[in-house]
């Protein structure tokens, strides 16, 4: 790759990149207790739910959909697992199943969708009650807490001082990337989103494709649940509630169009960090929580601005 | 049966809701053989192919390949038979470089399960190159101009290494260069024994490259002969059922004031001193290669592109035309060379598109006069002929030839009398095209002025008052219409200023 | 303006709350803040957008951490799922002041976790005053509708449960619907209006919170039923206690809000002062009618 | 228009419209509460607040855009409606100014969506925190509550016995058809959604057309803060959660489709309406919360999935 290949094929995320610059040395700035090892960890683990959740929902916006249902299958796939744990089924099998919960229910958004002829808005919104529902139904509407050791190590644990929910979190982030990048469920991806027709005509099955790609949003979801589980050290049906807003917002500050054949994982990723670090940030200075809601939609508005000044620029 | 037959076509029938677009139509293609399919715009000639290319799926009929009877039910299914397309229209995915578009759905795989994507560029480009076409394989094609896109499609097309390829007009984006290095391809591709299906509104062309044609005529089957043994006007009054006397039959209108002058006007690194004028009653043609800054140009004079330099009279008063809302004010339309994305909106119907650029005018505070639109689009229907089961269709529905009929509808409808045709009769059947050039005459006769950006020369030498070539962005040479010759144009236009 | 004033200023204590978007708790943040200015500390309050998220609320705790408050006080969004967090700030040495909410004590043991002090009341006896003071009025008999909060939402169940554990013994308590509003003032008055329709019979209502209660005595209205009706709601809003004084609203379970976060703060700095504070602060639950609903009165702090 | 062309204008309409029918039947069958004179206006006036708003979101998804803010906007304008209630300012121009706060908003947003560039989902995004964030700040977090009966009359009054909600429902409807099928902004607002860059180059003043139908979504929004401010006899900052997904949803259902360019304002009310009138009947029927969700997920799919069926039979 060529220096201006490379510019040609990361250069979009620099806008976006330098937001989340601007905003670390603000709160370099402003606080102390910002920029030390400790709380940027902390940042990094308190990013990685809504981060593994924004990399499916990265996937399913560049094939133009959307999936409102994450926040849902969180809270299904949670419970699953969580009984699952308590019935004594073994560690691996128990996260397999929270696994496979999610991408069930992805796969079902993705067959009415593609089988359905649904639009990917009103089959997700769909699934979005129905999993909550089948949370509410399969717990009796009540949290299920306490688990082994072993299980919570996914969230508690560290290896060389990272916590394992960040060291997932890249995991899974490098693995997008190259599925993304390198393999025909990405490069599909990008064809059905820039021109579904086309795609057909050239003989890409693309019911089959798409319907993948939700059913990874799904297992994603899934992922997220197992984290989340134990880091709450309890599955509740009422868990994940507008993860939707969150894991879209990453993904679109991150330079994925909504109109979809656009995005890349690691603008994702940034996207995810620069909410993360802003709450944490607001967290450490204080600020009240009115205040904290109007700040959060202008930097919003403000990093997204400064990346789209940056792209006409460079026009 | 020949013994070298293909492919049959018996009975075949498609129709769409309110439209027969295909009513017992036969046809046959033999080993190696360059089959013209030949008719007027909506005679069905690429519905018939989509059925081939899977895209449609037949009403009834049958369909006979190596002598077995079968159904073509997908697009992959039609690749797996060996038969490769290159639609009318084009199906490339924006945001994908050339060569990923090329390879799309065929992509090479490593052992690993990864694309190998060195392979698909390097093949990719070793398919343009031997096309002859400067394209860089990694370029992404939202930022390739139609010609190069439509390279694309027919590298991708060529790709399959398929038996029987399918070109729906594949030469009404091209320029002459690129016309001839793609006959070429045809040429090696026909004696390695690969039959080819062309659809193109140049009958010219057809002489040059075709073995046998088909006419079909409104959905019909009417006849296939040798082209050897056919002559240009039987062919046209095979299609239209009518004789043609003139294919550009320009008449002459009055000069009268002037209505537009640039001077030295230059976008950097595009258009260099660029200075004209244009008065009514006429038309300038404006020749050039691919990439020479025609369509630049337009959309410089039609507020799209900012201008770096230079000053722009209409009729009379210096303006700036910051935007199109402005330029149509003043009277200048334009009619752009990509239909489908900037011409038409495919979801909205005929007669909204029609009347996009003048609902300002049928407007009263605020409120659009429906009668008075559904009047206009009538009269546009009816006086080019659109081909349209009713003004309420989606554009998206209509043949390629009726979309850009509205197109050009749109601008005559909002009472331009500053016209810029971009390639005004591109993939429009040679009776329209007559009626279009009809039509040019009436508008200079009623005092408009004409703008004509074309890469078909005949038709810049047959229909222009004045000629304009362009190269590089500058203005290479200037010609009344009597003094030039096909040679001198395609001189200047590449040779630069003399 | 609760920035980084240096710490020699006094110490820095933090209220974190279930969320802002509830008058309940902003009379909290008001209590907590009237302390804290009278003993000089700096205070941050902080909360989740929404009372739901658990898991933000373990966010704020650990920002929280890494800022190095002096201590914490926590008004749980979950009983269990706000133990992991109590860990984390004990390993980090900053004492927690649970308030409002109860830990579940199990949970907290098996994690090994420790709170300073718990300071607040019960859900599940409001919801039994509730009950007993809307049975009081129905003479011990009646058809009952109630609204409930958040499906899954454990302030709503317990207040439910507690109201449960009253009504579900006496035979002449008819609980004819029992649907979720959400938690919303609009939705209490849509799914009122509904539950009206299908059981005009309908004497009493009780809602998991003021807020849908304030929703559906406006359906009432609408009906043209206002008086017929019994309804008790929960939190005691102001604006509760007005349609408490005017009849539309029998009743409403008073948790003194304010109060908590008076004495959160109190007893946080008394703790950072190496003073000994009581291990659970019970905050009294009163039930505010027609009698008491005017004057503004102060709880008796027991202990 | 002849027939066909009838059929090919509102045909489209059919399948929902089957679907509202299919479940006024059910719960006909279900409930002998349920098709009385006064519940069905209940149902009418309780669908009123989500129908208005839904008007103002299928012209911005006609546009191919989305207005996420609408429910934060609902409860900004409401607030400052009421505090200008209560400043004793005269109804007729606190209710102006309830609107023009709303139309404000709303032009924020599409100044930001076309001068700035920003994508719909982001910069409503940024909106729906920064109004919200306003709301709480204006009120310190506290309802603004009581307000003189002539206000009131606004959801309490009754003309003819329909509710005075259900009346202007009604108007809005009327006009917006009107504006949709006749006006400039209508025509324009279509063939934005259609092709922007064609519309640009018929020349359609994009960027005027995009800000204004934005500003109409924000003002409309000022217009049920007002119905709801007046039902509730109070205006709360956190008034109007979740609204934009019932906006999004009725329009979604009603058949306009998010790819912008198509959409009809009666399949909107038709949408509003299986909404209301679902969650109308899960409550005449006492079903319990938890199976509510999944029942309310699972018709919005089968409704929509019937749609769909009988668009694909016309083809
Ligand atoms: N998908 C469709 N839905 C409805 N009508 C269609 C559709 N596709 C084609 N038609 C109609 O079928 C007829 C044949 O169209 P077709 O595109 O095959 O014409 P064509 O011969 O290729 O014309 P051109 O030279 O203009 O490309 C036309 O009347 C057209 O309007
Ligand atoms: N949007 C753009 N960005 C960058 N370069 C452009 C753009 N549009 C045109 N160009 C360049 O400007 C030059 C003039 O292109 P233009 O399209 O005007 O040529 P043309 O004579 O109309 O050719 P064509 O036959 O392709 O229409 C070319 O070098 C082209 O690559
Ligand atoms: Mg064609
Ligand atoms: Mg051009």
């Amino acid at each position: 790759m060529t220096p201006k290949d490379f510019l040609l094929h990361y250069g979009r995320q620099f806008g976006t990149l330098i937001g989340l610059l601007g905003l670390v040395i603000v709160l370099w700035i402003l606080t102390p207790y910002f920029l030390t090892i400790s709380n940027l960890l902390n940042v990094a683990q308190q990013t990685s739910i809504n981060a593994i959740i924004a990399v499916g929902m990265t996937f399913v916006i560049i094939t133009a959909g959307i999936d409102l249902s994450v926040g849902s299958i969180v809270a299904f796939s949670g419970v699953v697992l969580a009984s699952a744990l308590q019935a004594a089924i073994p560690l691996p099998i128990a996260i397999l199943i929270g696994l496979v919960v999610g991408a069930f229910c992805g796969l079902v958004n993705g067959v009415l969708i593609t089988y359905g002829r649904l639009p990917p808005f009103i089959s997700t919104l769909g699934m979005m009650s129905v999993a909550r529902g089948a949370a509410l139904l399969y717990t009796g509407g009540r949290p299920i807490s306490g688990f082994s050791s072993g299980f919570r190590y996914l969230a508690t644990g560290e290896i060389l001082y990272i916590p394992v929910p960040v060291i997932i979190m890249v995991l899974v982030y490098v693995v997008a990337h190259v599925v993304l990048t390198r393999t025909k469920l990405g490069r599909y991806a990008y064809a059905i989103g820039g021109n579904e027709e086309a795609a057909v005509l050239s003989g890409v099955s693309v019911k089959f494709y798409k319907a993948m790609v939700y059913g990874l949003s799904g297992m994603l979801s899934g992922l997220a649940a197992i984290i989340l589980t134990a880091r709450l050290n309890s599955a509740q049906p009422i868990a994940g509630m507008m993860y939707e807003l969150d894991a879209i917002a990453a993904t679109v500050i991150g330079g994925t169009s909504l109109m979809g054949g656009e995005g890349r994982i690691i603008g994702t990723l940034i996207g995810a960090l620069i909410m993360g670090v802003l709450r944490n940030g607001l967290n450490l200075l204080g600020v009240s929580s009115f205040v904290q809601q109007t700040v959060i939609g202008s930097v919003i508005i403000i990093a997204v601005l400064m990346d789209m000044a940056l792209k006409k620029q460079r026009k | 049966m020949k013994n070298d037959t293909v492919l049959e076509l018996h009975h075949i029938r498609k129709t769409f809701p309110g439209v027969v677009a295909l009513d017992d139509v036969r046809f046959e293609l033999r080993r190696g053989e360059v089959h013209i399919l030949l008719g007027e715009n909506g005679a069905g000639k690429s519905t018939l192919v989509k059925i081939l290319s899977g895209a449609y799926q037949k009403t009834a009929g049958q369909i006979i390949l190596d002598r077995q009877e079968i159904d073509i039910k997908s697009p992959r299914h039609a690749q797996e038979l060996g038969i490769a397309i290159i639609y009318q229209e084009f199906n490339l995915v924006p945001q994908l470089s050339a060569g990923e578009n090329i390879f799309l759905g065929q992509e090479q795989i490593h052992a690993s399960g990864l694309i190998n994507q060195r392979e698909i560029i390097a093949s990719a480009q070793g398919i343009l190159d031997d096309l002859g076409v400067e394209i860089e394989a990694r370029k992404a094609v939202s930022e390739l101009g139609v010609a190069q896109q439509q390279m694309v499609e027919v590298a991708k097309a060529l790709s399959l290494d398929a038996r029987i390829l399918i070109m729906d007009e594949p030469t009404s984006a091209l320029t002459e260069q690129e016309i001839t290095e793609l006959f070429n391809t045809i040429r090696r591709l026909k004696q390695k024994g690969v039959s080819i299906i062309y659809i193109s509104h140049r009958l010219e062309e057809l002489f040059e490259i075709g073995d046998r044609v088909t006419v079909l005529r409104d959905g019909k089957y009417i006849d296939t002969c040798n082209i050897a043994d056919v002559s240009k006007s039987e062919l046209i009054s095979m299609m239209v059922n009518r004789e043609l006397k003139e294919h550009f039959p320009k008449l002459r209108a009055a000069r009268g004031e002037e209505v537009l002058r640039v001077n030295g006007l230059g976008i950097n690194g595009v258009l260099h001193d660029i200075a004209f004028s244009l008065h009514r009653g006429e038309v300038l043609g404006i020749a050039g290669l691919l990439g020479s800054g025609r369509t630049e140009l337009a959309s410089s004079l039609f507020g799209v592109s900012r201008i770096d330099s230079g000053e722009i009279y209409v009729k009379g008063k210096r303006q700036r035309i910051k935007s199109p809302r402005r330029a149509i004010n003043l009277g200048i339309g334009l009619l752009t060379e990509d239909r489908k994305s900037q011409g038409l909106i495919m979801i909205l119907s005929t007669k909204d598109n029609i009347c996009l650029p003048s609902v300002e005018r049928f407007s009263r505070i605020g409120f659009v006069d429906t009668r008075e639109e559904i009047q206009a689009a009538t009269q546009y229907v009816g006086d080019l002929h659109i081909k349209t089961p009713s003004l309420q269709q989606q554009v998206m529905f209509l043949s390629g030839g009726n979309q850009q009929k509205v197109v050009i509808s749109k601008w005559l409808c909002c009472q331009a009398d500053i016209l810029i045709f971009d390639e005004p009769t591109r993939g429009i059947d040679v009776g329209s095209k007559v009626e279009i050039y009809h039509l040019m005459n009436r508008l200079t006769a009623e005092g408009a002025a004409i703008i004509m950006i074309s890469s078909e020369l005949p038709e810049i030498l047959g229909m222009s008052d004045r000629i304009m070539v362009m190269n590089q962005g500058r203005i290479a040479g200037e010609f009344s219409a009597g003094e030039a010759t096909q040679e001198q144009i395609l001189h200047y236009a590449l040779e630069g200023a003399a | 303006g609760r920035g980084d004033k240096p710490e020699a200023d006094g110490f820095t204590i933090a209220l974190v709350m279930k969320t802002l978007n509830n008058p309940f708790f902003i009379d909290m943040q008001k209590g907590a803040e009237d302390a804290g200015s009278k003993l000089g500390i700096n205070l941050i309050v902080q909360a989740a957008e929404r009372e739901v998220d658990v898991e933000k609320q373990m966010q704020i705790v650990e920002n929280l951490i890494q800022r190095k408050v002096d201590a914490i006080c926590v008004t749980p969004s979950g009983s269990k799922e706000i133990v992991p967090a109590i860990v984390k700030a004990n390993r980090a040495g900053i004492p927690i002041l649970v308030v409002d909410t109860r830990v579940d004590a199990a949970t907290l043991e098996e994690a090994g976790g420790r709170i300073a002090t718990f300071i607040g009341s019960d859900n599940v006896e409001g919801g039994k005053i509730a009950a007993e003071y809307l049975v009081k009025r129905l003479d011990g008999e009646g058809k009952v509708a109630i609204l409930e909060g958040i499906p899954g939402h454990e302030t709503g169940d317990a207040r439910l449960s507690g109201f449960h554990h009253v009504v579900d013994q006496l035979p002449g308590i008819d609980i004819v619907a029992s649907q979720t509003a959400n938690w919303e003032r609009d939705q209490g008055f849509n799914v009122f209006q509904n539950i009206l329709q299908s059981h005009p019979g309908v004497q009493a209502l009780f809602t998991c919170s003021d807020l849908m209660a304030l929703g559906a005595i406006e359906a009432i209205a609408a009906a043209g039923r206002t008086g017929d009706l019994i309804v008790v709601g929960f939190d005691a809003l102001p604006e509760a206690r007005e349609a408490i004084l005017q009849g539309t609203m029998a009743g409403s379970v008073a948790q003194h809000p304010s109060e908590m976060g008076r004495i959160a703060v109190e007893n946080a700095y008394r703790l950072l002062n190496g003073e000994n504070v009581p291990e659970e602060v019970p905050v009294t639950i009163e039930l505010i009618t027609r009698q008491n609903a005017g004057s503004d009165s102060t709880p008796s702090v027991s202990r």
